[in-house]
């Protein structure tokens, strides 16, 4: 039973989302499933927003290693809850956006949480730089391909690409840096995101039925 | 000169085309007595009023293959609606529900020709006109006959749709089916898959823990399910080495699912008792507040094997490098296409796409779940004999007119946009 | 007040820039002051937007939203070791309903629109002037076609890839390795300028050093 | 020494560093700017620098990844202060958009519409900038807007900018007769139509709370027709393509626009059908502008950094093979 249950009602909800695509009454289900998620979501938050705290506690608790920045983090959180909850500053009170500028909630994002969201956000600069280093290596065909197209997609944004291949005459401007880069994004490209995304969709598909049918069932009651 | 003018630009080729049907209709109309004063009555006494013609031809009909929730509106623009210097504004729909009052529902942008209405209910009619409006003021047209939406059952038009389900999920299940009763199928190897036990393998060896992230979309993602299923085998073959597994996450729903997931490998290696809720973690739905904590633990808790597998954005790169760099052996895979070329730079092994998908029925070994990659196989044959069926039909049509060809391609052109 | 924040911001910007150098305890603070409030700024959002917004202010008029609030109790039965297992129901529910929606909107945007964005004609004539498409028009939409079919080739998971059939399939994965290459190499410049807008606001807007 | 104690006298040296420059800043130092012959050699040493690495590379000797981020840290940073600018070959589309700005008669109204946020600021704010400085210069009146909720606030960021130079501050240019921020307005393209007819019903007051009819500027700008020029600033939707199909196509508004580098491309549509009197498309789009209009600020400097940035990149791909090479394609390389 246990088992069977959930099964169940995979399948019939999978069917019937398929099955509404091509029956027009149906047709808002996909809407009423995504407000229901968002509603599961919102409950499963007391889960989750409870673990986090459960773990930081015990942290503190049993002084773990680094325990001293779990407080940090505990603070943090409840600061956070409480400005916004009870949307403290908020210059309309508790009827205006919980993000209404001059509010603290507002006020701790801009000067907290953005500053750091951006600045992971651009850790990727330096990791570009060390990813192309270590890994952009003609270590066998496939590999040449790759740092060959890397390199001309570079090359045609700076202005060193332009320079480089500028005497070459219109008559063949294709082999300019930048109008290869540009034929290369358009065609080779193109062809390759191409298969990739069919290939992606008949994944889905089959993964889908195989999830509907009860084929694959490792995430619920286990394969027995 | 005005032809390739029009021909180059559509819609100022509509601005000229409409006002020759206005003069058409208003010639015909008046020819049947129907006279067209209206133009005359709206002259305002206000010097500075600005008049405009009402839209011509207005049509309503029930919209087809909806729940019987939409009508449709068609009009000819009012002859004043010019591209430069119009003195039209804008047009304003109006509607009276059951014979009541006249409501005004829409406000529309000059040039637009059509409205669906998509606030109607079954049992009840609707009249409509729409009105012309000018800086100084609104000049309506005629009311349209009354109509009632109606619904119907089945759509249609997505008929070729419905086949092409059909066929391609038919094949997955027949394969399915033809394994299930023994017949052996042949699928090929998946490097990053043969290389799971391995890295297991050396996570025990080393005496370090298995890092598994599940990307940062939720469960409503179908990548997040395909980590899950992935994360069932491997958890599995973590339970029977004896390995530690550690599983941070950005959603709370993903969280309680992949707790579930753990503990049933667990249940099923026959060690439940091993299980910890602990092994998996929810930190925050922030993306790069995620990304900070996972970066803190790798470097932290120097996981031998990390699993990137799912929904990744831009973040891929920062957890892909980072494993990197602490020697891991990375297992990555996602279907989304940006994201790929960084995990192939930095990861050992590399997912791409189909094969992340692809995954948990070819590490299961069972035959019902490698019948359906087999019917994927068969959904890849469609869509290569289409690219090639239409190419060739619309080159021979375009280049050399072959006239079956022409029909050919229509006809994919047909099914093909179906959806 | 202005002082203090633009300390704070500096101080955590240069407390993640330190992970660099290698995990100490200023990116230890940064990253507990993050997960801390950026945890708590989700589950306020979802708060307001999703219990409030979407559950409370609508179901007068919806029902039916009851359902989905009945599903996400369910949810919390973990916490109850007992009928835990009802919290599986739930998840049943969000994984069919994920199930079925993608694989409808897959088949037709992925799988249908790239088919027929693919069917294009190599090369047409024009009225009177024969072939107007150039040569390297017609190289162009055969390389389209020959790398999206041998691309194809290459995701076949029930044939070896041997012969021909292997050929076609390491011709197909030339193709996606371009592909990989270009991406890679179009993102490195919009990284970049992320970076240059840190810099410019430790340097400038913080320490008033550059205009 | 112990690696703890160079660790702590960095973060000493570092901290000192920003409390002399903050102080410095309070104290009113000014900006730093380095000297042409400065930025050469300092070029010029990162240049050897990369020769010495490739150098190490050939004995044998792999560089580890921190070097990596040194690199490019000082890539992008050290740009920042040079006055050295690279030579900029100028796109027809830049001189277009800065001939139809100066051509216009003073006192002409130019609107100014901010659609886009922080996140796409390193491209778009020294457009911005650089837009209203040279509508000041040629004594144009400026009216600023947003599409997007946070496009006044960078409009504000831009103006407090333009103002820090003393040839704008002399010309003493008064908020609502010389230029105005009407503030952001919800509805995307549908504000866009509105104020084909009327500003006012779509700002009827300005971002500061002043009513439209109060405000000398605008209040006789009653829609489309009473503005001059117009420049759109835009990072997505709603943006230029919304801009062009309504104020142009409909209103026969002339405009010109400033895009991210992502989008610019799809842009140049427009451009060739004249829709668009000129464009500006990303950093480097930034910093043609600002050689056509004579001076040098953050367009020229953003895009030096991130040319340096993609020549460092560049650098390291080529030593990471050579260093592959070296080892005689024998091992499987992994740089530490």
């Amino acid at each position: 039973m246990r088992q069977q249950i959930p099964l169940l009602i995979t399948f019939i909800v999978g069917t019937l989302l398929i099955v509404s695509v091509f029956i027009p009454p149906f047709g808002d289900l996909e809407t009423t499933f995504n407000i229901w998620f968002d509603i599961i979501a919102v409950f499963a938050f007391f889960l989750g927003g409870g673990n986090l705290l459960r773990v930081h506690i015990n942290k503190l608790r049993k002084r773990k290693r680094d325990w001293g920045f779990s407080i940090v983090t505990i603070l943090g959180f409840s600061v956070m809850l409480i400005a916004g909850l009870f949307k403290i500053g908020n210059p309309g009170d508790i009827a205006s956006a919980v993000d209404a500028p001059g509010s603290l909630f507002y006020d701790i994002f801009n000067s907290v949480q953005y500053p750091l969201s951006a600045t992971m956000y651009s850790l990727l600069a330096f990791f570009v730089a060390s990813a192309s280093y270590r890994a952009f290596r003609a270590k066998n065909r496939e590999a040449t391909l790759l740092l060959i197209a890397a390199f001309i997609i570079l090359l045609g944004r700076t202005p060193f690409g332009v320079m480089l291949t500028g005497w070459i005459p219109d008559s063949t401007s294709l082999l300019q840096i930048p109008n290869l880069a540009i034929w290369i994004m358009n065609s080779p490209n193109l062809a390759g995101q191409r298969a990739i995304m069919i290939g992606i969709g008949l994944g889905v598909i089959s993964m889908s039925l195989r999830l509907i049918l009860g084929i694959e069932r490792s995430y619920l009651g286990g394969d027995k | 000169m005005s032809l390739p003018l029009a021909a180059t630009h559509p819609r100022l080729s509509v601005h000229l085309f409409f006002p020759i049907i206005v003069i058409v209709l208003t010639t015909c109309s008046s020819a049947f007595g129907q006279s067209d004063t209206q133009l005359d009555t709206t002259v305002v006494d206000d010097t500075v009023s600005i008049a405009a013609a009402p839209v011509t031809t207005l049509l309503v009909e029930d919209g087809k293959y909806d729940d019987g929730d939409s009508l449709r509106l068609f009009w000819v623009p009012s002859i004043d609606d010019q591209l430069i210097d119009s003195k039209v504004t804008g047009y304003r729909v109006y509607r009276l529900v059951n014979d009541g009052a006249a409501e005004p529902i829409v406000d529309l942008l000059p040039g637009v020709g059509n409205y669906t209405d998509k606030n109607v209910e079954l049992d009840s009619s609707y009249v409509y006109y729409v009105a012309t409006l000018t800086e100084s003021g609104e000049y309506p047209s005629i009311h349209t006959e009354s109509i009632s939406p109606q619904r119907e059952w089945i759509n249609f038009r997505r008929g070729y749709l419905f086949i092409i389900m059909m066929i391609i999920s038919a094949a997955i299940i027949f394969y399915v089916e033809t394994a299930k009763r023994g017949k052996k199928l042949f699928v090929r190897k998946i490097a990053g898959l043969e290389a799971i036990d391995e890295a297991v393998g050396r996570a025990t060896e080393m005496g370090r823990p298995v890092l598994f992230i599940p990307g940062i979309s939720d469960m409503d993602d179908v990548q997040t399910l395909a980590a899950l299923t992935i994360l069932g085998r491997v958890s599995r073959t973590i339970a029977d080495y004896d390995s530690k597994i550690f599983m941070p996450v950005s959603r709370s729903l993903v969280m309680t699912a992949a707790r579930e997931t753990i503990k049933t490998s667990y249940q099923a290696a026959g060690r439940p008792d091993a299980y910890n809720d602990d092994m998996v973690n929810y930190v925050t739905d922030e993306q790069f507040g995620y990304v900070a904590a996972v970066d803190g633990l790798m470097v932290r808790e120097k996981p031998a094997t990390v699993f990137l597998l799912g929904a990744f954005f831009a973040e891929s790169l920062i957890l892909a490098e980072t494993g990197n760099s602490i020697g891991a052996i990375q297992i990555a895979g996602t279907a989304r296409p940006a994201q790929l070329p960084f995990f192939i730079a930095a990861c050992d092994f590399t997912l791409i796409g189909e094969e992340l998908f692809a995954a948990s029925a070819y590490l299961s070994g069972e035959p019902r779940m490698l019948g359906s990659l087999k019917g994927q196989d068969v959904g890849k044959a469609i869509a290569m004999i289409t690219i090639l069926l239409g190419v060739v039909a619309v080159t021979l049509s375009e280049a050399w007119g072959v006239g079956i060809m022409t029909d050919l391609h229509a006809w994919l052109v047909k099914v093909f946009s179906s959806s | 007040m202005e002082h203090f924040a633009l300390w704070l911001s500096a101080f955590l910007t240069l407390g993640i820039l330190s992970f660099l150098y290698k995990d100490n305890p200023w990116y230890k603070l940064s990253e507990a002051i993050f997960v801390g409030i950026s945890a708590g700024f989700w589950v306020v959002t979802l708060f307001w937007d999703n219990l409030v917004g979407k559950f409370w202010d609508g179901w007068q008029d919806e029902p039916m939203l009851f359902v989905g609030a009945a599903l996400g109790f369910l949810m919390l039965l973990r916490l109850v070791p007992k009928i835990g297992w009802i919290s599986r129901w739930p998840l049943a529910f969000i994984v069919g309903a994920t199930s079925g929606l993608w694989l409808m909107n897959y088949l037709a945007s992925n799988i249908m629109v790239q088919v027929m964005a693919t069917i294009q004609p190599l090369f047409s004539t024009g009225y009177a002037s024969g072939f107007d498409a150039g040569w390297g028009a017609i190289i162009s939409s055969l390389v389209i076609v020959v790398g999206t079919f041998t691309g194809l080739v290459y995701f076949f998971f029930s044939k070896e890839h041997k012969g021909a059939f292997g050929g076609a399939a390491r011709v197909g994965i030339f193709f996606i390795m371009i592909t990989f290459g270009a991406s890679f190499g179009y993102t490195v410049m919009s990284r970049m300028s992320l970076l240059i807008g840190r810099m410019d606001f430790l340097l400038g807007d913080w320490l008033g050093m550059i205009g | 020494m112990s690696t703890r104690a160079k660790e702590l006298i960095a973060l000493g040296a570092i901290t000192l560093f920003a409390l002399v420059f903050y102080f410095g800043k309070i104290w009113g130092w000014g900006t730093f700017e380095f000297p042409t012959w400065l930025s050469m050699v300092v070029i010029v040493l990162i240049g050897l620098s990369l020769l010495w690495v490739l150098i190490l590379t050939l004995k044998g000797q792999l560089i580890e990844r921190r070097v990596v981020f040194i690199y490019v840290a000082f890539a992008v940073a050290l740009p920042l202060f040079m006055s050295f600018s690279q030579k900029i070959t100028i796109s027809p589309e830049v001189y277009q958009l800065h001939n139809a700005l100066t051509e216009l008669p003073a006192g002409s109204k130019v609107l100014i519409s901010f659609d886009y946020d922080p996140p796409s600021a390193p491209e778009l704010q020294p457009m911005a900038e650089s837009i209203i400085r040279v509508c000041f210069e040629k004594d144009l009146k400026v009216i600023v807007m947003g599409l997007w909720p946070q496009g006044p606030q960078q409009a504000n960021l831009a103006l407090e900018k333009v103002f820090e130079d003393s040839a704008i501050l002399a010309k003493n240019l008064q908020y609502g007769r010389d230029y105005v921020n009407l503030g952001f307005q919800t509805g995307n393209e549908f504000v866009i139509q509105r104020m084909g007819s009327s500003f006012e019903s779509m700002f009827p007051s300005d971002y500061e709370g002043t009513p439209y009819r109060e405000i000398p500027l605008v209040r006789n700008v009653r829609n489309f027709s009473n503005v001059d020029f117009s420049v759109n600033l835009s990072a997505g939707f709603p943006g230029t393509v919304e801009w062009v199909q309504i104020a142009v196509d409909r209103y026969g508004l002339l405009m010109g626009a400033g895009n991210t580098a992502v989008q610019a491309p799809v842009m140049y549509a427009y451009l060739n059908a004249g829709q668009l009197e000129g464009l500006l498309g990303g950093m480097s789009g930034a910093a043609e502008f600002e050689a056509v209009a004579g001076y040098r600020a953050k367009g020229t400097k953003f895009m030096l950094s991130q040319s340096f940035a993609h020549v460092v990149v560049i650098a390291f791909i080529i030593i990471g093979n050579v260093a592959f090479f070296r080892s005689g394609r024998k091992s499987k390389l992994k740089g530490k």
